[in-house]
């Protein structure tokens, strides 16, 4: 167990360092300074200024700097936001994006739990069908498109919910149902599917020879057999929460990391690229490996040391 | 009694172990050593997990042996480097597998399937060649031509197996290793298989490694069996001496198991228990030829014990030693 | 049980031994015989839905690749005067396809105030460029299916083989090409998108590609990589093993097979989620550039007037979302096709 | 948390809720370079000189300025009741500190090109002189004198600029790197003080300053602001009355064109094509030198049903390369463009552009030409492509295609002559023509389209030397440089950049300029 | 025909399952009884219908199948006319069921001792605490080794026969008064399947219930029943004591299956193998479904379905062969042998031959 963690331990930084170096060339080979006014500078002035952020310094001389500052937990200093650290751009904005991201892993895994059952419960109904349309709209709508009917109908029409804008729960409603779509047909999806074989499986029969009623069955075996594969997709999809929150904080004005990421990428802000994407990919590593974890955890068939491939 | 009878197959010492080095380690094949003269059947029986399978893919080379020596034809299979070696080895020896479902590919018709190995050695002189081939196969295992075009799934058990056995041998192997090919069958399939390997045995002059853990069927079967236990072979003998004079304590109980379709007998059945314990003890162990053909694995002070045992079964007379 | 039944009356005949060549074959498969591509059609069929999805693939295909040859406009004819012009439909008289629109609270007709003659109409209306909406719709959906089908080649060639090569080797190379995958997957799409957009010199097609190229396929080779790990001890793969077939005629001629069905209904998830990339890079400002259209750049588009002229965000959005329906649902009713476990 | 519901009802406090459509990157007077933080600078800070309506030059600081030198030494009286937000006194030695710390190399101020023509400004930035021989001393602590390399027209409109504002060196100092970097690691000597603004956030709020010399002003007791990046939400805001002003986009407004709270604010941005005279392709360069076809291009593009149709976001036709609103006539208060307009150079002509381009085209003895259409890849720049291809394409033999790149990529490219023809924007700095026309000068780095025109070269020259303290013959060199600009189709100008807004009628007193620092909101208040 | 000695009396039982190729007929007019107390083996082969048939006694049918007639009686009630809560009363505790794969027949992720406690739960309406208590009692009696160390452990940490210990623990729990056991030992190995079947017959004769035990493995049968029903093509062929059955069978199907086992004696020769496949039951055939592949077909066989004929009492058996117009033929020798064992066991002590084979 022990040495299967540091095992994967080991991986994850060897991943970290790979992301990190690859991430750092790429955007070597990519135009654009910090400059913000280029248009206006003279070239000794942009060499002046360049200096101030070691970009005159060669490649390799600015890679070992880089790496040798995360390591201190340094990720440089952002482009667009002067003088701001970008550990400190990411820190600050992260919070509304993991609280949005909680709010919709947690909306989306229980009523796509509630669906997905339904669905393979009632496998073969209208029922079913129902729910799997309801779950399919969810991947089929895209989150813009479901942001802005929200917050047109739901906010700005009936005005039940606040249209913008982020200071106090009430705001984090919207984002966090127009977030919860996709987790939500995911989940509904992956527990249908599992759920099906559950079913069909045989100590699903010998329950049913038991005399369990089908809510018995279906609650006291099927469901916990299929909410324990389900944790391996909770890792990825929290991490895509996270990620994928971009473009409903960007309707809904939330200051969170998505919103950030697309905007230094259009603004060409290759440190806060460079940072949010090894912090994204932390992110995601930590997330798989905790869902390992976890998964042997809580599922007795699977001890740990047995599945280091 | 030295045999003068031709060795096809010689199996020194070998071992075959998985996930060498590792906590998981398993000793699948551990030490085990016989021999299978030409055109014998040779029965090797065991419960689940004692390494039958290891050993048949070991030595058809489908793993790379751990430890010790396979001799096929007078050659060292581990010593087969050139592809042609190889090749030709793959053409003598074959395999009849256990699960008749899992062991025919879903996706390709039964005369694509009976033909694979026709294919691979260029068996064939033409497509009109290839197919008469087939249907000739499909014949001598009791299926007709109209069968060729199916797919797998459309038939039952006893029929898949029969369609595994037409691919074995449309090679033409000396050899066949048979992986439990009865045991996933219904009893009265069971005999069709098996009375289509014997009838293939006489006109075709084959040898056959015979695994399975039913005894009745082995015995029936088989002109010598070995018993295999947690990967090793405990006892060797020819079949009848085996099954209604077993002299090692497990190959007793394994034999006093087996259900008999007589419910008389079964009323008075008894069950010998046996003890494992009494292998794991750190004593040496050999093959130790007890009566003339009749091995057993014994460490030395366990010797007299068991010759008296034969002794007493009549397998020797008390001055043979 | 039979109430008398020695007293059934039978002549000697009936009791004469039967002619075993003439008997019934008892080796007889009464079932038709059905390749397992029928068999797939025939559960397809079977299923409603996904049959459904299937036509309404096929029909968005046919209209998306060959629609131009009967609705001849020009997607990229510009008419500026008749910019941001609803959908009007002669004859027609329902608001929203009787090219009136509610402007500032009041009903227009926004064709007489474009100036327009009661000759021109335009079926889904015209964007802020007065072009066709509909040319548009069909010709965005067209790239769209293009990005996906070329994200889907990409993933059957590179993922698929990755997969295989990785599951078959096992050991050391299996353990590299898992790192690899690793690393590929833990780098955000966003990011490779937008390495890509600089390596291209410009957003679009080339560059959406090449991002789906990197990191898409990593999924589909993960699928096969598990599925070559159960099917490389299938005992027919050994068997073929026994016989001497080369490793990669075994790939060709078992592996692969046995494969397709996992291979299919991947592809049915990645098509989609390919589109919705497109869509997605759209909307954040570094999709397919102009004057190209797909669904994505359509609907972002449409979208930012929502309010005001709802057809131009909804039709578009309609499309992809009956597209995004119908390959799920086709995935979906394949994988219960090809699943052995709900045969019937 | 959204506090007053709606900024009419002018109950005891007086609020308003802004959006803006980027987030603030920096509170550092010497770092600002983008419009949200000039204009929350120029709220917050005041130096010299306040820039007024129209530009117009209203107290800061300053309480007197003495001329002399010929123009090349300003001597400045400051007042004395100027504080800091912290207690402080606004000295002589905070504006010193300023703007030596903002040539300072070492700040890596981009704004410092600014103080090009101030003395020694040039050689400090680029590290051949020390900060401290900067044209800038404090006689006291209220008499501040600066020292010209030359005379600059346009100095005290510059003054209004955040770049000049004073600074504070204590709290500079105290804060170090971290300095501007959030509301609080900042000091404020303006009409307004920030809060709420953790550097990174999409909110803050600016607070009546109770130390700010002129307070008795100020009628607005906080302005609050929310980043709305996705104009439909900036709407819905509005229409729920949670924003007070939101921009419009193009659909947005010809909903709301007849609404009462619309506006419409130009800014002094213009779009135009350029033309690349040095194209590699020598077919392309050698068309381009030729007048007719450029002039052709320009006819071809009906600009009015473009702002109108396509654009249609309150962006004008434009009347000339300078923007419109900037700087008036010195004598007669007309408009630079009225001035110096050529209609020729703006016009469309479909039948002309064609009969042109024919002539052009025998000129050069070619029968097609490719050319490719290089811009940014936003939306407004992508309509424009798509609109200018369209236009361009119904010239005979002309095929036009589109390249959409990244901003900082089209930025290189145009730079670096890779292009055949580009949209590119210019926007002045300041309220004064010479921001726009000392690009087209033959050395200036950003004439991308290598125009080179003798005559128009020694008009500038004129303009900011010899005639840079005579208002009047500045003006009108200027004008005509312009003029023969036109008239050589040096350029294509295509349109005037215009925000269009949605702002609610009872906002007063809000101060807006098309260049420099846009918003001036001093006198703001609610009705 | 109702006898208070009957637990479960099946009559004219008829199921189809409906599929793409048409209707299966799996079960084509089955009727016979359980006694009280007594073990009932079902053999035959792959597909003849055990399985079905007993899973209609559980109301335990796939949704496509189709009960087209027939009736089950317990304890005077039909079966087949029960509502699905009604039957979730009966299961578990009335008729209870052992499956065939000790391995996959438990929830892996549910501690045995609450598996075996939650029947007790649900019929008994026990607590927790004392159904888990009772799980440990029932534990003990199908000899698992130190119970209370294990009763908290997962399926995954026990051997396959421990499994299947666990397995019948869970089907005796609320000591049922049947219990079918579908093929429950061929997973094990024969030492370890000879342990389970000491078991259950230990079990039976502790709690007295009836069994229904479904196998092809003749030599489990004859260790295992009372009585032997043979299924061939969805039908019962033959029916009657284990010794009957096995020393005096008289459907050459019944021949055929016993032939085709090695015995003891068997030294050498070849076996009788049954020719052929079993038919299709998409379109059974008409006639003695066993014709196409018996020796010993008739005519008559393709053409009408043969009754039961009577052999004794207990023994039934639905062959033409038995008619009285039929001509005599040998049966195959190793039956011959077996028919003249039967003879001599019948003479001597022909009245305790009955109460000889119940033990
Ligand atoms: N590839 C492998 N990796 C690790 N362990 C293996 C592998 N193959 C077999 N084993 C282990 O080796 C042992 C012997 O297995 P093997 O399949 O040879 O037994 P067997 O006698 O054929 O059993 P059965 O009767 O169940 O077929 C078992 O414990 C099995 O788990
Ligand atoms: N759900 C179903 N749909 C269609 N046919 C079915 C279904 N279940 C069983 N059958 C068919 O009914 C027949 C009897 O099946 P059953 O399972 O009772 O056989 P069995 O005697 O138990 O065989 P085995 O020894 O293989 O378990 C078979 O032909 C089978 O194909
Ligand atoms: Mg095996
Ligand atoms: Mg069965």
């Amino acid at each position: 167990m022990r040495k299967y963690l540091l095992k994967r331990i080991f991986y994850l930084f060897l991943t970290l360092f790979i992301v990190a170096t690859a991430t750092f060339f790429l955007m070597k080979l990519m135009p654009g300074t910090p400059l913000q006014n280029e248009a206006k500078l003279t070239p000794s002035e942009k060499a002046a200024i360049l200096a101030q952020y070691g970009l005159d310094k060669p490649v390799w001389l600015q890679y070992f700097i880089y790496i040798g500052g995360i390591f201190k937990g340094s990720l440089g200093l952002s482009f667009q936001f002067s003088d701001q650290a970008v550990s400190y751009l990411i820190g600050s904005r992260m919070g509304p994006s993991m609280q949005l991201g909680g709010q919709a892993l947690v909306v989306g895994i229980i009523f796509g739990i509630i669906l997905g059952a339904i669905g393979a419960i009632r496998k073969d109904t209208w029922a079913d069908r129902l729910a799997t349309i309801l779950s399919i709209l969810g991947i089929a709508v895209p989150s813009f498109v479901l942001a802005i009917l929200l917050q047109y109908y739901l906010g700005l029409k009936t005005g039940w919910f606040p249209v913008a804008g982020w200071s106090g729960f009430a705001y984090t409603l919207l984002p966090t149902l127009a977030l919860a779509a996709s987790p939500l047909a995911e989940t509904a999806r992956f527990i249908r599917t599992d759920m099906v074989d559950v079913l069909s499986s045989d100590y699903i029969e010998l329950a049913k020879a038991k005399g369990l009623s089908k809510f018995g069955i279906v609650y006291h075996h099927a469901l916990r057999n299929s909410l324990i594969p389900m944790v391996t997709l909770i890792g990825p999809l929290a991490a895509a929460l996270m990620t994928g929150s971009m473009v409903v904080e960007n309707i809904f004005s939330v200051p969170g990391i998505g919103e950030q990421f697309v905007k230094s990428i259009l603004v060409n802000d290759y440190p806060t690229i460079m940072g949010v994407t090894i912090f994204y990919s932390a992110l995601l590593c930590l997330l798989l490996l905790l869902t390992d974890i976890v998964y042997g955890i809580i599922d007795p068939r699977i001890r740990l040391s047995g599945n280091g491939d | 009694m030295p045999d003068e009878r031709k060795k096809i197959l010689e199996v020194h010492h070998l071992k075959q172990y998985f996930n060498v080095g590792k906590k998981d380690e398993v000793r699948a094949v551990d030490d085990v050593s016989f021999d299978i003269y030409e055109g014998e059947t040779f029965g090797l029986v065991g419960e689940s997990g004692s390494g039958k399978t290891t050993a048949g893919r070991a030595i058809i080379h489908l793993y790379e042996p751990t430890d010790g020596q396979i001799i096929f034809d007078g050659k060292d299979v581990s010593k087969l480097h050139t592809k042609k070696e190889m090749h030709e080895f793959r053409r003598e020896i074959q395999m009849i597998f256990q699960d008749p479902y899992a062991s025919l590919n879903p996706r390709m018709k039964v005369k694509d399937i009976v033909a694979e190995g026709i294919d691979i050695h260029g068996l064939a002189k033409d497509d009109a060649d290839r197919t008469k081939q087939v249907e000739d196969l499909l014949e001598t295992v009791g299926l007709n031509k109209d069968h060729s075009s199916r797919y797998p799934h459309e038939f039952s058990g006893g029929q898949r197996q029969r369609i595994g056995i037409a691919r074995a041998l449309a090679v033409e192997p000396k050899f066949i290793i048979a992986d439990e090919p009865i045991s996933a069958l219904d009893v009265s399939i069971q005999a069709q298989v098996v009375n289509l390997m014997k009838e293939l045995q006489v006109k075709q002059n084959l040898t056959y490694l015979f695994i399975a853990h039913d005894l009745s069927m082995v015995k029936y079967i088989s002109d010598r069996i070995g018993v295999m236990h947690y990967g090793k072979i405990l006892e060797i003998g020819p079949a009848d001496e085996v099954y209604n004079h077993p002299l090692h304590a497990y190959t007793k109980s394994l034999i006093s198991a087996v259900p008999v379709p007589d419910p008389e007998f079964e009323r008075n059945r008894k069950q010998v228990p046996y003890d494992e314990s009494r292998e794991m003890d750190d004593k040496k162990r050999r093959m130790v030829e007890i009566a003339p053909g009749h091995y057993v694995r014994a460490s030395e002070d366990e010797v007299p014990m068991y010759t008296q045992r034969a002794v007493d079964a009549g397998l020797v007379t008390e001055f043979s030693e | 049980m039979a109430d008398n039944p020695k007293d059934i009356q039978l002549t000697s005949a009936d009791f004469a031994p039967l002619d075993k060549q003439a008997g019934p074959d008892n080796e007889r498969i009464a079932a038709p015989s059905l390749t397992f591509g029928q068999d797939v059609w025939r559960r397809l069929k079977s299923n409603k839905t996904a049959f459904t999805s299937f036509i309404i693939l096929v029909l968005m295909f046919l209209i998306a690749f060959g629609g131009q040859a009967i609705y001849h406009h020009d997607p990229n004819a510009q008419e500026p005067k008749y910019a941001n012009l609803p959908p009007k439909i002669p004859g027609v008289n329902i608001h929203g396809l009787n090219g009136h629109l509610t402007q500032s609270g009041q009903d227009v007709d926004a064709y007489k105030q474009a100036g327009a003659g009661s000759n021109v109409h335009y079926i889904l209306g015209t964007d802020y460029l007065g072009r066709d909406l509909l040319a548009r719709i069909m010709y965005g959906t067209r790239i769209s299916l293009e990005i996906a089908l070329i994200a889907t080649l990409i993933d059957l060639t590179i993922g698929v083989g990755f997969g295989i090569i990785s599951g078959w080797k096992g050991g050391r190379v299996d353990l590299f090409m898992q790192r690899v995958i690793e690393v590929l997957s833990s780098i955000p799409q966003l990011v490779v998108m937008v390495l890509m957009a600089t390596a291209f010199t410009k957003t679009g097609m080339a560059s959406i590609i090449a991002a789906i190229a990197i990191t898409g396929w990593t999924t589909m080779a993960r699928l096969t990589r598990a599925q070559t790990l159960q099917l490389k001890n299938q005992d027919f793969i050994l068997a073929a093993r026994t016989l001497g077939e080369s490793a990669p005629k075994i790939a060709w001629k078992h592996l692969l097979p046995n494969l397709s069905s996992v291979i299919i209904i991947q592809t049915m998830f990645t098509i989609p989620s390919a589109i919705f990339f497109e869509a997605f890079l759209s909307y954040i400002g570094i999709g397919i550039s102009s004057p190209q259209a797909s669904l994505g750049t359509l609907i972002s588009d449409g979208q930012k007037n929502f309010q005001f002229l709802p057809y131009q965000m909804w039709y578009p959005a309609i499309v992809l979302i009956i597209l995004m329906l119908a390959f799920n649902l086709l995935g979906d009713g394949m994988r219960d096709a090809f699943d052995p476990k709900s045969k019937r | 948390a959204c506090g007053s519901k709606n900024s009419s009802s002018s109950s005891s406090k007086a609020t308003a809720n802004m959006t803006m459509s980027a987030e603030l990157p920096t509170m550092d007077l010497s770092k600002s370079t983008d419009v949200v933080s000039s204009d929350m600078l120029n709220n917050t800070n005041e130096g010299l000189y306040r820039i007024g309506k129209n530009g117009s030059i209203t107290p800061g600081i300053a309480k007197a300025t003495k001329i002399s030198n010929g123009g090349k030494t300003y001597t400045f009286t400051l007042r004395k009741n100027a504080k800091w937000s912290n207690g402080d006194k606004v000295t002589a030695k905070d504006f010193v500190y300023g703007w030596q710390r903002t040539v300072n190399p070492k700040t890596a101020s981009q704004y410092a090109y600014l103080y090009s023509g101030i003395k020694n400004a040039d050689q400090i930035v680029n590290g051949k002189k020390p900060v401290s021989s900067l044209g800038i001393k404090a006689d006291g602590d209220y008499k501040l004198v600066v020292t010209l390399d030359k005379p600059i027209a346009y100095f005290k409109k510059l003054m209004g600029f955040v770049n000049f504002y004073p600074q504070n060196e204590s709290v500079a100092k105290k804060y170090g790197s971290k300095y501007g970097t959030t509301s609080t690691a900042m000091v404020y000597n303006g009409p307004y003080k920030m809060t709420g603004w953790t550097g990174t956030n999409l909110s803050w709020t600016l607070k009546k300053n109770n130390d700010y010399w002129d307070k008795k002003a100020v009628k607005m007791d906080s302005i609050k602001y929310q980043v709305v990046k996705d104009q439909s939400t900036g709407l819905n805001l509005f229409n729920s009355n949670k924003a007070d002003d939101t921009t419009l986009s193009s659909q947005q407004v010809k909903n709301y064109k007849t609404n009462k709270n619309y506006l419409v604010r130009k800014t002094a941005s213009t779009f135009y094509v350029e033309l690349n005279r040095k194209d590699s392709d020598s077919t392309i360069a050698k068309a381009f030198k030729n007048k007719k076809i450029r002039q052709a291009l320009s006819y071809a593009i009906n600009r009015n049903e473009y702002v109108k149709n396509t654009l249609g976001d309150g962006s004008t036709v434009a009347k000339g390369y300078v923007s419109q609103d900037l700087a008036k006539n010195p004598k007669t208060g007309k408009d630079f463009t009225d001035d110096a307009y050529v209609a020729s150079g703006v016009t469309y002509n479909q039948a002309k552009a064609k009969q042109l381009w024919k002539e052009g085209m025998k000129e050069i003895g070619e029968t097609k030409l490719n050319i490719k259409l290089l811009s940014d890849d936003t939306d407004g720049a992508k309509k424009s492509t798509e609109y200018i291809q369209g236009a361009w394409e119904k010239l005979p033999g002309l095929t036009v295609t589109n390249q959409n790149v990244p901003f900082k990529t089209r930025l290189q490219r145009s730079q670096n002559g890779n292009f055949d023809t580009v949209i590119s924007a210019w926007n002045a700095d300041f309220t004064d023509p010479i921001s726009f026309l000392s690009l087209f000068t033959s050395d200036n780095s950003y004439n991308n389209g290598r125009y080179n025109s003798a005559e128009y070269d020694s008009l500038i020259k004129k303009a900011e030397g010899t005639d840079a303290n005579n208002a009047s013959a500045r003006w009108t060199d200027m004008v005509n440089a312009e003029k023969q600009l036109m008239n050589d189709q040096g350029v294509i100008p295509i349109y005037q950049k215009a925000e269009a807004h949605l702002t609610r009628t009872n906002l007063k007193g809000i101060i807006w300029n098309t260049a420099g620092t846009n918003y001036n909101l001093k006198y703001m208040s609610v009705k | 025909m109702e006898n208070p000695e009957n637990v479960i009396e099946v009559r004219d039982l008829e199921i189809n399952f409906h599929t793409y190729a048409g209707e299966v007929k799996a079960i084509r007019d089955v009727s016979f009884d359980l006694h009280k107390g007594e073990t009932l083996a079902i053999v035959g082969e792959s597909g003849s219908g055990k399985s079905v048939t007993t899973r209609s006694l559980m109301g335990l049918l796939a949704p496509n199948a189709e009960i087209k007639k027939g009736s089950i009686m317990f304890h005077g009630e039909d079966i087949i006319k029960k509502s699905e809560k009604d039957m979730q009363h009966i299961r578990g505790k009335d008729i209870a069921m052992i499956f065939q794969d000790p391995m996959t027949s438990l929830d892996p992720t549910m501690r045995i001792g609450m598996q075996i406690a939650e029947p007790l739960m649900k019929h008994k309406g026990l607590k927790k605490k004392e159904a888990i208590a009772q799980a440990l009692e029932m534990l003990k009696l199908v000899g698992i080794t130190n119970p209370e160390g294990r009763i908290n452990d997962y399926p995954y940490q026990f051997s396959g026969g421990m499994r299947q210990r666990i397995v019948i623990a869970i089907a005796l729990v609320c000591y049922p008064e049947v219990l079918i056991a579908d093929e429950p030992t061929t997973a094990l190995d024969v030492t370890i399947q000879a342990q389970i079947l000491d078991l259950m017959k230990d079990l039976q004769n502790r709690i007295d219930t009836s069994i229904i035990f479904i196998t092809h493995d003749l030599g489990v049968v004859a260790g295992m029943a009372d009585r032997v029903a043979v299924m061939y093509a969805g039908k019962i062929v033959e029916y009657g004591t284990v010794d009957e059955i096995f020393f005096n069978p008289q459907h050459p199907y019944t021949w055929g299956l016993i032939n085709s086992m090695p015995t003891l004696d068997t030294a050498s020769g070849s076996l009788q193998a049954i020719p052929g496949t079993p038919p299709d039951l998409l379109d059974p055939p008409v006639g003695d479904a066993f014709a196409a592949r018996s020796d010993y077909a008739m005519k008559i066989d393709t053409e009408k379905e043969p009754p039961f004929f009577k052999v004794s009492d207990t023994h039934y058996a639905a062959t033409w062969l038995l008619h009285p117009d039929a001509p005599k033929v040998t049966p195959p020798a190793e039956i011959v042998r077996r028919q003249k064992k039967f003879a001599a066991m019948q003479k001597p002590a022909a009245p305790f031959a009955k109460t000889a084979s119940k033990e």
